[in-house]
């Protein structure tokens, strides 16, 4: 039987965060966080499922919220009995969330706000009229060369900005870009495909996140063996079927 | 489907009117209001009779078959002193167009929004307006649209002997202005 | 030399209302009629008055620093007849980019990104070219990041009179409003 899936989609990670802790009704200050980042990547993983894009900022809250409950599951005494003044893990987070929910709650307000103005019309000046009744001396008036430049600058800035946001756009990597670009290296590289090699050359953070996410995916989904030869060492990467003295190898998957 | 008295529909229209760069006949507004039109021209007399009685700052001006609000010739003084800078200067819109004239021409209007990424309407008719600009032939292009030029006015008033006179933006001068400011 | 009784003021107030297309503040409508700052505003409380007693097509909108007409949001179906409505609405991005702008100001993009957890470029354009914000030098901290404020534009797009008239933040208030939710 064929079911339609239907996900809501968010703005970003607060976004998403938010909607959690609302869908759950759970104290922001105590955040249950093994519960809240299960139902996050559970949410990512349906996404992509059906092929929703998701941002790179996505995963990398995904690492932060697993990076906060590894260090909630540090205990939190020392041996001896000595108590460790530690601050919240979560802290951090929860005020970022706090934050974020203040603006998007005044988002709410300037949206109500826009509508309301829409239905409010005011008179354009009419500025041709206006010049035939009153015609300056100087049709430039006070204007100098000096302001066309400033003018044209900014115009050629807009541009660059344009410009920006669509390169920008472009060099978004998916999770599952990222995958099958792996998975064809792999192909290539039979006898293993360096870890090192495969981050070297990546300028972007998001990239870098991206590709380490890729690699946790293809090893959760057991499609990968990663194999390190000695300790600190660099660390290969083979296709599952691969068979050859893996159990003389340290193996870190 | 309106549900409005017929006193509102007196008060819409003075809305219609009061957005309308364009005199409005009695018929385009009985189209809008889905009123008699005999009606609408029962309602213009008495806003025209509203505005003299209760000495408005404006008044309700007949020309050719349409209706527009006009401002009282003894208030020029006034509305000039208001109007006097601000003719006194070129809006953004209109600097950045001018901008782009200059330095392009002969120039269509849609290349000139392609650059801007906004519509420039209003702010080439403001300064074809002032005589800054003017029409250049047509491109050689689908729809044969019209191509713009900087007038001889233009470099008069900018202190030019001709178009070479503009200051020359260099590739990396270009460049450093869009990294700077 | 203004030879105008007090009751013909009012009338020249309205005109300069009329023409204007921007907000007036009390203090330029004074400065043009060379009368008092305070007969002005009680002027143009008569004003606002005569507009709701006679239910007129327009009526005075506190907005942006000062004083404009504006139709009445009631009429907005039969206005939309004759004017294109405003250009579509702002996405929920661009709303977030403005909310954090309109209150952090001077601000930086990496800053406003830091908040939303997400990229801001695209909506900053779109903001940008809606007028709504405009740059506002740069700061004084490493690599120079550009800094944006919102503009008086930004106020009359949101009905605002200033931007003291901003929804006010309380920390705390807004620290339980995030506990009960």
């Amino acid at each position: 039987m064929v079911y339609q899936v239907r996900i809501p989609v968010f703005e970003g990670p607060m976004d998403l965060l938010l909607h959690l802790l609302d869908k759950n009704e759970v104290d922001i200050y105590d955040i249950p966080i093994a519960l809240i980042s299960s139902q996050y990547i559970e949410y990512l993983s349906m996404a992509e499922e059906i092929d929703l894009e998701l941002t790179s900022e996505f995963l990398l809250m995904a690492c932060t919220l697993l990076s906060i409950k590894a260090r909630m599951l540090l205990p939190k005494r020392r041996p001896e009995g000595e108590e460790i003044l530690e601050d919240d893990p979560r802290m951090e987070l929860v005020q970022k969330i706090i934050e974020y929910k203040l603006y998007k709650d005044i988002a709410g307000d300037f949206r109500e706000r826009e509508l309301n103005q829409s239905k409010l019309f005011c008179r354009e000046i009419d500025e041709a009229g206006l010049l035939k009744q009153f015609p300056p001396a100087n049709p430039l008036g006070n204007v100098a060369i000096a302001d066309l430049l400033a003018a044209y600058g900014k115009v050629l800035r807009k541009i660059e900005r344009r410009r920006e946001v669509m390169s920008i756009a472009r060099e978004e990597i998916t999770l599952q870009d990222k995958i099958d670009e792996i998975i064809y290296a792999l192909a290539q590289n039979p006898g293993g495909l360096s870890f090192h090699k495969l981050f070297t050359g990546l300028t972007q953070r998001s990239e870098v996140i991206v590709t380490f996410l890729a690699l946790l995916e293809l090893s959760r989904r057991g499609l990968i063996l990663l194999r390190q030869n000695k300790l600190f060492g660099d660390i290969l990467i083979y296709f599952k079927d691969f068979k050859g003295g893996l159990e003389s190898a340290h193996t870190v998957s | 489907m309106p549900t409005l008295f017929p006193k509102d529909f007196k008060s819409v229209i003075e809305a219609l009117l009061f957005v309308s760069g364009e005199p409005l006949s009695a018929q385009q507004i009985s189209g809008i209001l889905d009123v008699d039109e005999q009606d609408v021209v029962v309602l213009l007399k008495e806003i025209k009779a509203d505005c003299e009685r209760e000495n408005r700052g404006f008044f309700l001006l007949e020309i050719a078959g349409g209706f527009i609000f006009s401002t009282r010739a003894e208030h020029a003084e006034y509305i000039e002193k208001l109007i006097k800078p601000r003719l006194n200067t070129l809006s953004q819109a209109a600097l950045e167009t001018l901008a782009i004239i200059s330095y392009h021409q002969p120039v269509t209007r849609s290349e000139i929004e392609e650059i801007r990424g906004v519509k420039c309407d209003s702010s080439l008719n403001t300064i074809m307006e002032r005589g800054l600009i003017d029409e250049a032939g047509r491109k050689e292009a689908p729809g044969r649209p019209i191509l713009y030029k900087t007038t001889s006015e233009f470099l008069k008033y900018m202190g030019l002997k001709s178009l070479d006179d503009l200051p020359k933006i260099k590739k990396d001068e270009l460049q450093e202005a869009v990294n700077e400011s």
